[in-house]
């Protein structure tokens, strides 16, 4: 894997044996999440394969830092901020648990949590908004941080151009992850790509790039655990490249059709997974029965959630309207006459 | 006569093109082997190649502005934006460049562009972001929005060939959801003329896209109740043919404006307001306007629903419209 | 009571709510040690520093986003995009993200934040884009286009104050074109009301910006012939404040909407229609709408005087309205 | 000077005594030519200083390549191409006698010409029109180039990234010269770039980029014409950092009370005119009265031009109107009705 311009993988050991556990549950509750989700909506956008650059990148920040996640993935996230699972898989089922109440996106994030949510679907878009976060923090003058992360194919889009910049000329405390699963839909990373390491984009806005091999959960979390310790210290943003693959199709029930099934199967031996299970086994973290126990908790959570989600009411037309158009201007402000008609239906 | 799918007679017309014309070209995100978005680009890669199927990256004001460049020395770009709603990723080439370039030079240039894109709501949920009014309110861009497959072919060559920028809006639930017989020799429409889809005394319905489908179901249902409704199809939004609805209203004294944009400041406010100057004197009833209402989109199935105008809508706004 | 200028009264509101609100801050290009593009922030920099008064790189869709994200955790950013003309690079910023957070997430998210930018013709000769009616069309986005100096500082406040985005038009000519005794203790203005700038029973016109004075003196010309003209200032395009402009048209039963955009497709077709809907009956004579011809702005001085509407063309239409 | 990425500066040897005189009397000319518009018309940016980026640039193309340069002293680019002097100044003053007839901004390019003209003014936008034309050229399979030339501050938007991204995964025909003078009106590069040097933003994009000195026009031209060589070659686009100086201010009458004098004036001493004139009279390419005889017949060139401009009629409010909003549609192509105003007042 190559480093150009910073430090590299392999420093798992690094992180002590709670973190570790902590990184794995989260692969696995990430998993088994999203493959639910995938069962349940054939327009899922499926994470698998993935799993270890979104742990990577999401564990262990702290409550009052942003968290912005791509797209692909995000519910680990939410989980990790304390999202209920059950208002997750009602929002990937158009419930009206959800916690936008089925207005926006199924992978939308509980916003008050600290979390960019996805109110639309134009790809960049957020990595702006993230960095506004990042710079109000920087404005506070506080310690907090903000992680974004975003795909190999949204790299190219001019917003990740114009927010980096930003970024590095006012030091913001943000840390960029690239989730690079080497597809933008069906098109390849060297159709779209000139360059194999996005890291190298760091070098246009003056700040560390480094590459990852993104199924090492452990060494992305390295990665991302130092950038953040930089970011929270007043030194500035950081572009992580975490590398991995897309197993599954750009949507559940896309069938791929545009790559070879032998690299898919390749990259299958590759899973992050058991990657890390067969080190922590190996490394004494953790017994095979442990491990089992772990499944089964996870699975018992999400099943749970399925269950609840299910049994709840699909998005009600009351709760679309004109109410929440516009935030309430306080008393003493601004007197307001507000949006025209009271009412939904034009 | 084949019976072809409103997105199989968009794949024709450009086919067609690309056939006869080796400056045509497409580009876009995912039209090649994946077969297009929607379908929207089947065979094309097959039969062109890459060199004419050309994959972009997601860079939406660079392909606008490649397409604009290359028209610029001679090409006939489609540059296809996957959704409507990538539109304001790439404003500034389309309303600045493109809809410019051939005034601002005294006609020294041509853009010969067709952007397409999807809107509107449909199978596919996502990405549904109708802002074609924008663009008809800027000078220099032509902007059509057919709804039958006919139309979507013979549109679709004839803004292939014409030397001016044009916007083709393609609704997601005409994709795959009407079909129709479509003369087999194609032919370059006329670009700024609106069609009179059914003909009625009573009342004029003026719409785009699926809401022309939806008036002419309305049209039915009223027919039983003796009311005769003339569904007028804009299809084009720029030009826009205000002399075909006016001299329908001129006969039917009423007029309703229909479409699944936001009503507030969507094209069926400059209808309904040149109708309002221009046909004054021949309303008997104030015009009525249907629209989205004035809120965000919201994406869940049922609220969706609830929130594209539909035919019972139209439906109260016809006979609001008869009741005075 | 100081006497302002149009610009200097905007730079009192946003120094006042620097001085009084510590979260508030200016980000925009040459904001600073240059004294501000046409002197609109001058003597900020000064007073608050670098730390508030932040000058950026040419990235206006950055900074539109940083100033959502900083909203969002609880600052009340104002973000200035120097001239209306870049308004398209910013638009996925403006439209997907800032207005649809709010609704989107069910009320989880604020986003305070004001966008002032400079629009229309004036001293400076760049620029001048109107793309005011497309945000209008966008639910969730607050437009407002002062025309006097007590609005600019007043309504600046009310933005800055409003926990919605705010998207605020600063007319070019208006700038230094216009001063005022404005009152010594600065209020908030009340967002979404139109106001009457002129009473009048004969025929009502709408106006927005610079157009309202073009208005006023119109209304000066035709008073003599005995025409008394009443001049709506809309204030606010979004919320429209359709209800002040009805009961005028209950009252005069004439109506002329004005703007220095293109006519097809501005708010004044909004407008129009609006009224032809809720005022059909009270109105005598067909609506009359003045707006820029359909054809891109040209930069030359004497095309550019020609290009935009005056009092000539208000006369105009004004006694057209009279005429029936 | 550094040289991030690629050959650098010093190559001037390399070229002839025809070139390297075109060369010097092509800054002769944007010299005069811009200081007379300065003069004429106080809102003109002039481009006093940065005369050797912009003859280095655009000298010695085909007359079937494309050219979109800068805002900044485009004139010269113009001129070379065969423009009319006159109507130039004419655009300058507002003229009737203007290629755009007083329609586009007073900088626009005669468009017929195969340049890329200035019909709008937002910047970055033009350099994805421009990498467009080298797309056209790409896709006939001829060897026509573009060169695209545009401010230090221009780098920052997302069209620079997007159009540069794709001229490389396309291998496009197009050499971008980024005319480094060091400003974006009021702010100096170091308060808005995070780096040093430009050229080094072509790694993102997988191109060469080299840093030249745009104060020694030999050097730029070197590097353009090899830059331009290897496009027509069929190996892809080159970003050149061209770095000079703005030595007058924004606007003609913009007093830049910004910035230091004294930095000011050590850039005068820089002037890449008198530098070059120096080093061709060491050389023995030219004598002080050769030298003389140009200066007179740029002045001579010049003069005439503006007197013919000054007696031409403004621009006409006859020629603007709704003709020319739209291109004929030839016959048989598609009937068309038109705009629907004939007129140009609503
Ligand atoms: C501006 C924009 N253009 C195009 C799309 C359509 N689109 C949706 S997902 C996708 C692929 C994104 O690729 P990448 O960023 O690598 O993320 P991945 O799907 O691989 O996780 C595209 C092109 C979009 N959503 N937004
Ligand atoms: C998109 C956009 N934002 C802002 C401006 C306002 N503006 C005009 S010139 C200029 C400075 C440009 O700097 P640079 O690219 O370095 O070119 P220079 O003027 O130094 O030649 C700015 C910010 C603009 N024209 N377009
Ligand atoms: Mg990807
Ligand atoms: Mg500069």
């Amino acid at each position: 894997m190559s480093r150009p311009n910073g430090p590299g993988t392999g420093e798992g050991g690094n992180l002590g044996s709670t973190v570790r556990i902590g990184l794995l549950k989260a692969m696995m509750l990430s998993r088994t999440l999203e493959r639910a989700c995938c069962e349940l909506n054939p327009r899922w956008f499926p994470a698998e394969g993935e799993e270890g650059v979104i742990a990577g990148a999401f564990f262990g920040l702290r409550s009052d830092d942003t968290m912005a996640p791509h797209y692909r993935g995000p519910f680990l996230a939410y989980a990790l901020r304390g999202a209920n699972l059950s208002r997750l898989v009602g929002q990937a089922l158009g419930k009206a648990n959800g916690y936008a109440r089925g207005r926006a996106l199924g992978f939308t994030g509980p916003a008050a949590m600290g979390i960019v949510p996805w109110v639309a679907g134009d790809l960049g878009t957020t990595i702006g908004v993230a960095t506004g976060c990042a710079l109000g923090f920087s404005y506070e003058g506080s310690d907090r941080v903000t992680v974004c992360s975003f795909g190999d194919g949204t790299t190219n889009r001019g917003d990740f151009h114009e927010a980096l910049n930003l970024a590095s000329v006012w030091k913001l405390p943000i840390v960029y992850v690239c989730q690079h699963n080497q597809y933008s839909i069906s098109l390849h990373a060297s159709e779209v790509l000139p360059i194999e390491h996005l890291s190298i984009r760091a070098g246009s806005y003056g700040m560390p790039g480094l590459t990852v091999d993104g199924n090492d959960v452990f060494a992305v979390h390295t990665a991302v655990r130092d950038a953040v310790a930089r970011a929270r210290n007043g030194d500035g943003p950081t572009l992580i490249e975490a590398r991995s693959y897309r197993l599954g199709g750009h949507w559940a029930s896309d069938p791929g059709g545009y790559r070879l099934p032998e690299v898919q199967e390749a990259w299958r031996d590759k899973d992050p997974i058991p990657r890390a299970i067969s080190e922590m086994v190996d490394a004494g973290d953790l017994t095979q029965h442990e491990i089992d126990a772990m499944w089964d908790e996870v699975r018992h959570a999400v099943d749970e959630a399925i269950a609840i989600a299910k049994a709840c009411p699909d998005a009600r037309i009351e709760d679309i309207g004109s109410d929440e158009v516009f935030a309430e201007v306080p008393d003493g402000t601004s007197a307001h006459l507000g949006a025209r008609s009271g009412s939904w239906r034009a | 006569m084949a019976r072809l799918s409103f997105a199989e007679a968009l794949v024709e017309g450009m086919r067609h093109e690309l056939r006869t014309d080796e400056r045509v070209f497409l580009m876009g995100q995912d039209i090649g082997k994946m077969g297009g978005v929607m379908g929207g680009s089947r065979g094309l890669i097959e039969e062109f190649g890459p060199r004419r199927i050309r994959e972009t990256p997601i860079s939406e004001s660079a392909m606008v502005g490649a397409a604009i460049g290359s028209a610029m020395v001679g090409k006939r770009p489609i540059v296809e934006i996957s959704f409507g709603e990538f539109l304001p990723t790439c404003m500034s080439q389309i309303v600045l460049q493109a809809a410019n370039l051939h005034y601002m030079t005294a006609g020294a240039v041509d853009v010969s562009m067709v952007l397409r894109t999807r809107i509107g709501d449909g199978p596919y949920r996502g990405h549904p972001q109708c802002y074609e009014s924008w663009f008809a309110h800027v000078p220099g861009l032509k902007v059509l929005m057919p709804s039958t497959p006919t139309d979507a072919r013979n549109l679709m060559i004839a803004a292939i060939r014409d030397p001016n920028p044009v916007i083709f809006f393609e609704h997601m639930w005409l994709y795959h959801g009407v079909r129709e017989e479509v003369d087999d020799v194609p032919v370059a429409a006329t670009i700024g003329k609106a069609a009179i889809r059914r003909v009625g005394r009573d009342v004029t319905v003026v719409a785009t896209g699926w809401m022309v489908h939806k008036a002419l179901e309305a049209a039915e249902t009223l027919a039983l109740e003796g009311i005769e409704v003339e569904v007028v199809d804009l299809v084009s939004l720029a030009p826009l043919d205000i002399d075909t609805v006016a001299s329908s209203v001129r006969r039917t004294s009423r007029i309703v404006v229909a479409h699944e944009a936001w009503k507030i400041g969507g094209i069926g406010a400059e209808v309904t307001a040149a109708i309002a100057e221009a046909c004054f004197f021949d309303l008997e009833a104030p015009p009525v306007r249907v629209g989205a209402p004035h809120h965000p989109l919201p994406m869940a199935k049922p609220l969706r629903d609830a929130f594209v105008p539909d035919v019972d809508d139209l439906l109260r706004a016809i006979r609001q419209a008869m009741a005075s």
